[in-house]
């Protein structure tokens, strides 16, 4: 790239130059769109010809071998990863390739990690105010003040998660389990049209999986939900449609049953009896 | 008895400069010690005051302060480089206090308050240069230094007066580089192409202190020598050569005012107290260390002479006042606070100290304003009364350049 | 093998194990259960001695004092440690990561053995990718990898089946208990997956608020006592 | 507002009462007790205070970018010295021609090395307000620009701490220049008055040594208000989790780039204040070493919490003026073993001696873990 | 030069006609020669030095080489005439140069020296360089062949022309040829112009350039054609030489930096101490020679342990007595050995001296490897060079090849797991830390030979050291090593057009924009496993 085109590489920082955002224009179909997606890292193929499609309002889980690529998938939709080829499109008219992680997070797509990550300086309480849906840019947040409406919001996502005794405790001493927890929060302050969830239940109890569930399955229908997990037993209570992912291309896609079916899914990630 | 007349010692005992200052704080220090053991001064001990500038330019005139100030010294001895002074002179100059700088330094400065015991670019840099064209033949120049205000008002005068003398432009070569600058590979073999033309080439170096180790060293193994292109530097004194190994460099020149091979007794005493004062076989004198022999010596005759350590007194008493320098003559404080001094040429030796191979038939009077600048040609100080002033205009006749003829000067 | 004597401990000021007691039987595999942030990480460290304890004795093998030996000899002792959050180390390659174990070898072996790779054969199809460029789940595989270079005679794991597709988590469940059974290992395991722990536990102790609130044979573990402590 | 909001603060009503209360006692004792009396302070003295309160403040704006943001700046010196020469060129022109050569317009250091005229980027400065425009201008628009570039490119840790030490590096060497038309290693000196008051005067130290005082509360507030606002948690967040605020919407490299430009401002305004008690500017204020020794006093001070970094730079710099006087050869190693000891024994430094005290955790402060995590990775 | 002159033909004659010349041995006549020189005013001394050649004395050459080295002096008592053997210090050990008897110390009040300049001195080689072509010593009658380029006249060519008859060393005959052609192209010789039209010595240069600005059109186009091919030879040498100017810049970029490269790269101390740990090295330099005097290069040699023992030792007491309470406060490091930084420069002032120290390169480093006449290479930055590649490859291997260095990056990786799996973090730390301050010693020593030995040595380098490890990125010895050559070589490109200053300044906005475009510099450590 000439050092032309890097100052005036659009979707940096000139404020100015900065695409206008405009809602997500899901009339003509799929809310997300991934088309003959590729990446490799140093010659290692980690995402091969992936095509994929989430419609409006859908929960999806996805599901695969380790090493599938289905966290790799989540950073590309976000803008983390730049993939080497393909087409990723939000709705039919923004082209999320070519936009950075915060323009892809303003337009509403809310993303947790695989391992969890909150900020660990700040309160439980901060973490959330930070994620509210509200405007990010420079001054107003300067200016920003916390309003009893926004107040309300906080204490009713910090009843969801279950955090509401440790609101005023830094993120940094929670156990595992919690920082989980805080992430879904924090996803659920951002108000996405689509919530990218990495394996939302590694590490919490049955009965918390099941909170978990009831609270995904909630959130379907308003907002779109793609959630990568390895517990079966979890993505069968809220499954609808079911992609396997495998050596970074879909292997089978399907009802939760007619998955779990699949010889060739059975072979590399179910094993013989699950 | 009475209180004791207080010195006030205001060199850098830690930092970049403490290299060559810690010295010239054990010099006073050492002569105030003779001087008491002497008796004093109209009876009254002299106590040293001594503080750390650490090298730091805003902290010399803080400290400076300090000393006139908190602890009203009645004198200060003090500075190296030209950049402490000028941030030194608004102070004393306030306070009205004493300064004796003992550093050669780029002239161009005459103060009501200080006294400037090292050497003007006509005590030094001048007579060096005829030393080379007249003695070794020198046609080609190179003018090498560190980028700071001496050695650019040095080499300005040098380049004036060279061209006065009919060199011609392309025979001089200007080269500065940073301060501590130490890869000097490609600087030495520009030199050695540039002398390699067939004319007789040397190089006249301004190059401060830590610089000229590596500086020689690179000398050395590119094998220039003294004898095909001698250097004469104005910065490299015993003490500098100190931390050099001098083998390689025998025959290369300085020009100072003093040298501690001199031959003369006073010298010698002066050796033998400084090892006694330092305890240490080893260590050497150099020119600056003499420049404030000279100035306590004159200070302590002023006050002698005034009968009195006030300060203005003291100011009108010295002027005039002669002492005995370390080379076997005597050096006289001049109107414009700069003192007359004998110009000596040194070349290395093996052993870390000059040989006088050169020096002038008389002493030289310290210039403050130069010949060979245009905006100062005209000026002169004179801090006796009824003149009375540093910058006195001989074109205008009066004290202080005024715009006009400073334009004409310049064109 | 390992005997926790009215352990506690502080982070700070707040007191996260209370009078902690718990019992690991020689070649069997306990498990520890309990909600989140009850303590059973806190407790492994303890164990590890990455964290120091307040008061309390944990005895190991019967007669060393885990809480007066330093955490570089725990391993030494023949513990292995798979952490929660895998802890691999990411600028290291999966090989070098796995040679990390081998000076605590009693047989001073400098080779790692075979045997790790027929476990987990995607170690060694990776040995030369960095650690942290692996899938999570290929990382806590590499997790209990490195902790078996070692050839412990206690293998203390932090919810390993976190993140890895379920026909490896079975499989790891097969080769913990194969080495129980081949090996005589014993297992010290905190897991939250029933199935898993009815699986493959001999034992269960289960935690609330940092103390043992019941514990015992795993087919003791009733619908009743799970509802009663692993439930919000 | 949010400028406003830290007037309620326990700990900053606090902070400006001490500072308001020093800086009257002071005034009165200067100005009411007789010069003989042990309660007198001199204007030696009211200079020296004037000094370590530029410092002060300079301490707060590198305790903003490097607390709050986790951008450890080693080249804050040069928005200090460039404050600074803005200043100085101000009092240069206003020398005019009672200069040693007397000419009107071209400083004494133009005039000895020959310069015709005076360069373009000299213009102005004889007006106060462009000059003190440029106080705040120049290391503004240095910082933008350099932050621009740098936190666009995700320049972070170290990388960013040793490019903003090549860039101060960088400035002092080519301030050095003769060429460059400030004076080289002299600098500018010789200043005689500020907007008609006489430097050289009693009445205008105290002057400047007040408006020191009063800059520092200012930008102490102005500081104070970001790290309270909800940009302050925005800025601990990125400091601590970048991707993970980017993944949240906010603009990282934004938040940097206003938060840095801010404190070069604020370190403007310091180094404009410094010049003129101290009567000089030269480029040693652009050594690498003195910005890390700024870092140092921040860090001795207790980083994070702003008042920490006003205490760090006054104690540092007072040892200094104490020790330097009282054992001017033994000075370092009392100085080096203050730091030595203050880090070994008290990790958060003075400010946290300070806080631990008082038992309780107001301040975001843990961060070293993740900060650190790019010198060990 | 007349000196020169009337005394070749002279020289020859004795040389040539009686090289068994049988000397008088009356001392008396030798007091008077050299007494004639002691009280020669200016104008007499070339007279008096031709009468001491005339006499053909055998001890005339060692009293012309002391009369060069400064070394004559009279006892200003008696007037006599003797030797300093040592000039060091306020007491002299003198000889009598007639008979070479010790005549012990004396009191340099004592003594008077006899005057030389240096253009004395010069004709005084010119003299020694004559005789030399006589030497046993081929290297030794090459040099002087040499030093006669350009110096050849009509006097000359007759004996240098028999030289040429018997000489049997190939490069000498060479030589003198040369010498003859620079001549004979004064004289118009067209054949002169073909021997010296590959001759990269700048008096051959010379001579052609005088021959093109001639009068004889023939000589002057052949003496044209001959300067281009000898300017197109040149500047491949420049270039050559620019680049060896760069890699042994680089080199010491390298040297300096490599030990933070372990200490701060690989541990993530913050080390401003780390050059304080270069000067320490530098100063055993000093220390040794000091313990072995007139033995400079095994001084310098044993200085290679002892460097990096001391600087070790250095490192260790830093790691047990500080670094160690910092674990985990990466940020804090930097105050504390800033701390330190400032203690180990005053210690020095005040135990050592806040004067630089002499450090003596020793004969085998000293001076160039001559390639050709247009291109010699410094032999003590070869040295350095070499030394920085070999330090640079012991280091990788103990990072890569031993369980040291398997420790070291787990520990800084990830310190508690680490000890969890039986690592000895506390051993590996101190052996690390040892290890980065080491090899910072060995810098020092390799440093001595190049820079100034004094407190000020270690902050020179600290700035540069940070730069280079951070531009080559952070943690990766390679990226070190290749940031340093590369830079070094950049800075010197850059200086012969741009200045010494701008160059430096230039090199700095480099690494600024540059890292503009690898955040994590030269070569980053990539993909996930650097986020961590
Ligand atoms: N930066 C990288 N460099 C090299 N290889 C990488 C990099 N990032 C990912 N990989 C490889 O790409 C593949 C896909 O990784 P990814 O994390 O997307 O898997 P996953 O499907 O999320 O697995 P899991 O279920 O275990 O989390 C893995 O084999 C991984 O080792
Ligand atoms: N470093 C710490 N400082 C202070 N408190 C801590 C720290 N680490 C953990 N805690 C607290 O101690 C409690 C126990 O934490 P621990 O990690 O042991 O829980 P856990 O039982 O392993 O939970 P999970 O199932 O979520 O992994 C938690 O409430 C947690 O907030
Ligand atoms: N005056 C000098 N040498 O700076
Ligand atoms: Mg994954
Ligand atoms: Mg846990």
């Amino acid at each position: 790239m000439s050092l032309f085109e890097e100052f005036a590489n659009r979707d940096r920082v000139f404020e100015f130059l900065t695409p206008v955002e405009s809602p997500v224009d899901v009339r003509h179909g799929p809310i997300l769109y991934l088309e003959d997606v590729n990446v490799s890292f140093d010659g290692f193929k980690a995402i091969n010809n992936l095509n994929l499609t989430i419609d409006d309002g859908e929960l999806r889980c996805i599901i695969g071998p380790n090493g599938a690529g289905k966290t790799t998938m989540m950073d590309i939709i976000t803008g983390k990863t730049a993939p080497d080829t393909g087409s990723v499109w939000f709705g039919s008219r923004h082209n999320l390739l070519r936009m950075n992680e915060p323009e892809i997070a303003s337009l509403g797509i809310g993303r947790k990690f695989q391992k969890p990550t909150v900020f660990e300086a700040l309160t439980v309480f901060e973490n959330l105010e930070l994620a509210m849906a509200t405007d990010k840019r420079i001054i107003p947040t300067l200016r920003a003040i916390m309003r009893p409406e926004y107040r309300e919001r906080i204490d009713e996502v910090l009843e969801t998660i279950g955090l509401k005794d440790l609101r005023d405790n830094l993120a940094g001493i929670l156990s595992h389990g919690q920082k989980q927890w805080l992430e879904i929060g924090m996803l659920l302050m951002q108000k996405p049209r689509l919530l990218l969830v990495d394996e939302p239940v590694a590490g919490m109890t049955e009965q918390e999986m099941e909170r978990t569930a009831e609270l995904l399955t909630s959130l379907a229908g308003k907002q779109s939900v793609v959630v990568v997990e390895h517990d079966m037993g979890f993505v069968r209570s809220i499954a609808r449609k079911v992609t396997v992912l495998h050596q970074g291309s879909v292997l089978a896609e399907g009802s939760m049953d007619q998955v779990s079916n699949d010889p060739e899914v059975i072979k590399v990630y179910l094993g013989e009896e699950a | 008895a009475e209180d004791p007349i207080k010195v006030g010692i205001l060199h850098s005992l830690s930092g970049t400069m403490a290299i060559s200052e810690t010295v010239l704080k054990d010099t006073v220090e050492m002569l105030i010690e003779k001087q008491n053991a002497e008796g004093g001064v109209l009876g009254r001990q002299l106590e040293a005051v001594v503080v750390d500038p650490a090298s730091n330019w805003p902290l010399f005139a803080e400290k400076a302060r300090e000393l006139l100030a908190q602890e009203e010294v009645d004198v200060i001895f003090g500075n190296w480089t030209s950049v402490s002074r000028k941030s030194v002179l608004p102070v004393v100059e306030e306070l009205n206090g004493l300064l004796f700088y003992p550093v050669q330094y780029e002239g161009e400065e005459s103060s009501e308050n200080v006294f400037y015991t090292g050497a003007a670019p006509n005590q030094q840099a001048i007579p060096a240069v005829n030393y080379l064209m007249n003695n070794i033949g020198v046609e080609r120049w190179v003018l090498a230094g560190t980028d700071y205000v001496y050695p650019r008002t040095t080499n300005k005068i040098l380049e004036t007066y060279l061209m006065d003398m009919g060199v011609a432009k392309e025979d001089i070569m200007i080269n500065y580089t940073p301060f501590g600058h130490s890869d000097w590979q490609n600087i030495v073999s520009d030199i050695k192409s540039f002398g390699s033309a067939g004319k007789k080439t040397a190089v006249v170096s301004t190059i401060n202190g830590d610089a000229n180790v590596p500086f020689y060293r690179e000398l050395g193994n590119q094998g220039i020598s003294a004898s095909d292109i001698p250097v004469v530097a104005f910065s490299v004194g015993e003490q500098e050569l100190s931390g050099i190994d001098t083998g390689p460099l025998v025959g290369h020149l300085a020009a100072w005012n003093y040298f501690m091979s001199v031959d003369s007794d006073a010298n010698y005493d002066f050796i033998d107290q400084w090892i006694a004062h330092t305890g240490d076989e080893e260590a050497v004198t150099n020119d600056p260390m003499e420049a404030h022999y000279i100035g306590f010596n004159m200070y302590i005759e002023a006050v002698k002479k005034a009968g009195t350590t006030d300060v203005d007194a003291v100011k009108d008493a010295i002027i005039g006042v002669t002492v005995p320098n370390l080379t076997g003559g005597y050096a006289a404080m001049m109107p414009n606070h700069h003192i007359t001094k004998p110009v000596l040429i040194g070349e290395i030796q093996d052993n870390g100290q000059f040989s006088v191979v050169w020096e002038t038939p008389s002493t030289v009077a310290g210039d403050a304003w130069s010949d060979y600048l245009p905006g100062s040609r005209d000026m002169i100080a004179d801090w006796r009364k009824p003149m009375f002033c540093g910058t006195f205009n001989t074109a205008t006749g009066k004290c202080g350049a005024s715009a006009g003829e400073m334009a004409a000067e310049s064109n | 093998m390992l005997k926790i004597d009215k352990l506690n401990q502080f982070y700070g000021e707040s007191h996260t194990l209370w009078d902690l007691e718990l019992d690991v039987p020689q070649g069997k595999c306990t498990c520890v259960m309990g909600r989140n942030g009850v303590g059973k990480t806190t407790l492994m460290k303890c164990v590890m001695g990455e964290e120091t304890v307040k008061s309390g004795s944990i005895e190991f093998a019967g007669d060393v004092e885990l809480t007066k030996k330093k955490v570089e000899d725990r391993s030494r002792l023949g513990i292995g440690y798979v952490p929660q959050g895998r802890q691999i180390f990411p600028l290291l390659t999966v090989e070098e990561n796995l040679r990390v174990g081998l000076a605590v070898r009693k047989d001073g072996s400098k080779k790692i053995p075979e045997r790790i790779y027929e476990l987990f054969p995607v170690l060694k199809e990776m040995k030369n990718r960095r650690g942290g460029d692996l899938s999570g789940g290929q990382q806590q595989q590499l997790a209990i990898g490195r902790a078996l270079v070692i050839e412990p005679r206690l293998l203390i794991l932090d919810e390993p089946g976190e993140g890895i597709q379920p026909n490896i988590v079975t499989q790891i469940g097969e080769v913990i208990r194969r080495l129980i059974e081949e090996d005589g290992l014993t297992v010290l395991l905190v897991e939250q997956k029933l199935p898993f722990a009815r699986k493959f536990a001999d034992h269960f102790a289960i935690m609330d608020r940092g103390r043992r609130v019941a514990g015992g044979e795993i087919g003791e573990l009733s619908d009743q006592l799970i509802k009663k402590h692993l439930t919000v | 507002m949010w400028l406003t909001r830290p007037l309620r603060e326990r700990s900053t009503q606090l902070f400006l009462g001490v500072l308001f209360a020093a800086l009257a006692v002071v005034t009165l004792l200067h100005l009411t007790m007789p010069e003989d009396s042990p309660f007198y302070v001199s204007s030696f003295t009211v200079t020296l205070m004037g000094k370590y309160l530029c410092y002060a403040l300079l301490a707060v704006a590198v305790d903003l970018v490097w607390g709050y943001l986790g951008i450890l700046s080693l080249g804050h010196g040069a928005f200090f010295a460039l404050g600074g020469y803005a200043m100085g060129m101000y009092l240069m022109r206003q020398i005019g021609d009672r200069g040693t050569y007397g000419d009107p317009i071209l400083p004494d250091f133009m005039v000895f090395l020959n310069w015709q005229e005076l360069p373009w980027f000299w213009h102005g400065f004889d007006m106060a307000w462009f000059a003190f425009l440029m106080v705040i201008l120049a290391p503004g628009l240095l910082a933008l620009v350099f932050g621009f570039l740098a936190f666009r490119s995700r320049v972070t840790g170290v990388y960013l701490s040793i490019i903003t030490q090549a860039l101060t590096f960088a400035l002092m060497l080519a301030f050095f220049r003769n060429e460059m038309g400030f004076g080289g290693n002299n600098g500018l000196t010789d200043f005689r008055d500020l907007l008609g008051f006489n430097l050289r005067t009693d009445a205008t130290r105290l002057g400047l040594f007040i408006a020191s005082g009063i800059a520092l509360a200012i930008g102490y507030l102005i500081c104070r208000g970001i790290v309270t606002s909800k940009l302050g948690r925005v800025s601990v967040a990125c400091r601590d989790a970048e991707a993970r605020a980017r993944f949240l919407g906010y603009r990282v490299e934004r938040v940097q780039l206003f938060v840095f430009v801010v404190s070069a401002m604020i370190a403007g305004v310091a180094g404009a204040l410094y010049v003129p008690q101290v009567g000089i500017i030269n480029p040693s204020e652009f050594s690498p070493i003195f910005s890390i020794e700024i870092v140092v006093w921040v860090a001795l001070g207790g980083r994070a919490t702003l008042y920490g970094a006003v205490i760090g730079a006054i104690l540092v710099n007072y040892a200094k003026t104490v020790f330097t006087g009282v054992m001017p050869d033994a000075w370092l190693f009392l100085l080096g073993g203050l730091f030595v000891l203050v880090t070994v024994f008290l990790p958060r430094g003075i400010a946290g001696l300070l806080a631990s005290r008082r038992k309780k955790q107001d301040e975001p402060t843990d961060t070293d873990s993740d900060t650190g995590k790019e010198a060990t990775a | 030069m007349s000196i020169i002159r009337s005394l070749t033909l002279l020289l020859f004659a004795i040389i040539m006609i009686n090289p068994a010349f049988a000397q008088d041995q009356n001392t008396d006549s030798g007091r008077a020669l050299l007494t004639n020189l002691a009280e020669a005013p200016a104008s007499e001394v070339e007279d008096a030095i031709k009468s001491i050649v005339r006499s053909g004395d055998e001890r005339a050459r060692g009293w012309l080489e002391a009369y060069g080295a400064n070394r004559l002096s009279r006892i200003k008592d008696t007037g006599q005439v003797v030797l300093v053997l040592n000039n060091r210090g306020r007491d002299w050990e003198i000889a009598d140069p007639l008979t070479g008897e010790n005549m012990g110390e004396m009191s340099r009040r004592e003594l008077d020296r006899v005057a030389i300049n240096n253009r004395i001195r010069g004709q005084l080689e010119g003299i020694l360089a004559i005789l030399d072509l006589n030497a046993a010593d081929p290297d030794v009658r090459e040099a002087s062949a040499r030093d006669l380029m350009g110096k050849v006249d009509a006097a000359l060519v007759e004996p240098l022309q028999a030289q040429l008859e018997t000489e049997e060393n190939a490069a000498v005959r060479d030589r003198i040829q040369a010498a003859l052609a620079i001549y004979r192209v004064g004289e118009g010789d067209l054949d002169a112009v073909d021997e010296l039209s590959g001759s990269l010595h700048p008096r051959a240069r010379a001579a052609l350039s005088e021959a093109v600005r001639g009068d004889n059109p023939a000589l002057a186009a052949k003496a044209r054609q001959a300067l281009a091919a000898i300017e197109q030879k040149l500047k491949l040498n420049s270039a050559a030489e620019t680049l060896y100017f760069g890699l042994s810049m680089g080199s010491v970029l390298v040297l300096a930096a490599i030990g933070l490269a372990i200490t701060f790269g690989v541990m993530g101390v913050i080390n401003m101490a780390h050059g304080e740990l270069i000067m320490l090295g530098a100063y055993t330099t000093w220390g040794m020679q000091q313990l072995l005097p007139g033995q400079p290069g095994l001084a310098l040699i044993l200085s290679i342990p002892a460097g990096f023992m001391v600087a070790a030792t250095a490192g260790i007491i830093i790691e047990r007595s500080v670094i160690q309470f910092l674990k985990g406060r990466p940020l804090e490091t930097l105050l504390a050995t800033f701390g330190i930084s400032l203690i180990l420069q005053q210690l020095v002032r005040t135990v050592i001296s806040p004067q630089n120290r002499t450090v003596v390169t020793p004969e085998w480093m000293s001076g160039s490897l001559v390639i050709n006449d247009a291109l010699s290479l410094t032999l003590n930055r070869m040295y350095v060079l070499a030394f920085a590649l070999i330090v640079f490859a012991g280091l990788m291997l103990i990072m890569r090849k031993t369980r040291l260095g398997l420790e070291v990056r787990a520990v800084t990786q990830n310190r508690n797991m680490a000890r969890s799996m039986g690592i000895r973090a506390t051993r590996v730390d101190i052996l690390t830390f040892a290890l980065g301050s080491g090899v910072a010693g060995l810098a020092g020593v390799a440093l001595s030979q190049l820079t100034n030995v004094g407190p000020n040595l270690g902050q020179n380098y600290i700035i540069d050291s940070f730069m280079v490890v951070v531009f080559g990125g952070v943690g990766n010895l390679w990226g070190t090593l290749i940031a340093g050559l590369s830079l070094g070589t950049i800075n010197q490109l850059l200086e012969p057009w741009a200045g010494a200053v701008l160059a430096k300044i230039i090199v700095l906005v480099f690494i600024i924009l540059f890292i503009q475009k690898r955040p994590k510099g030269l070569f980053p450590q990539k993909g996930r496993a650097a986020e961590g």
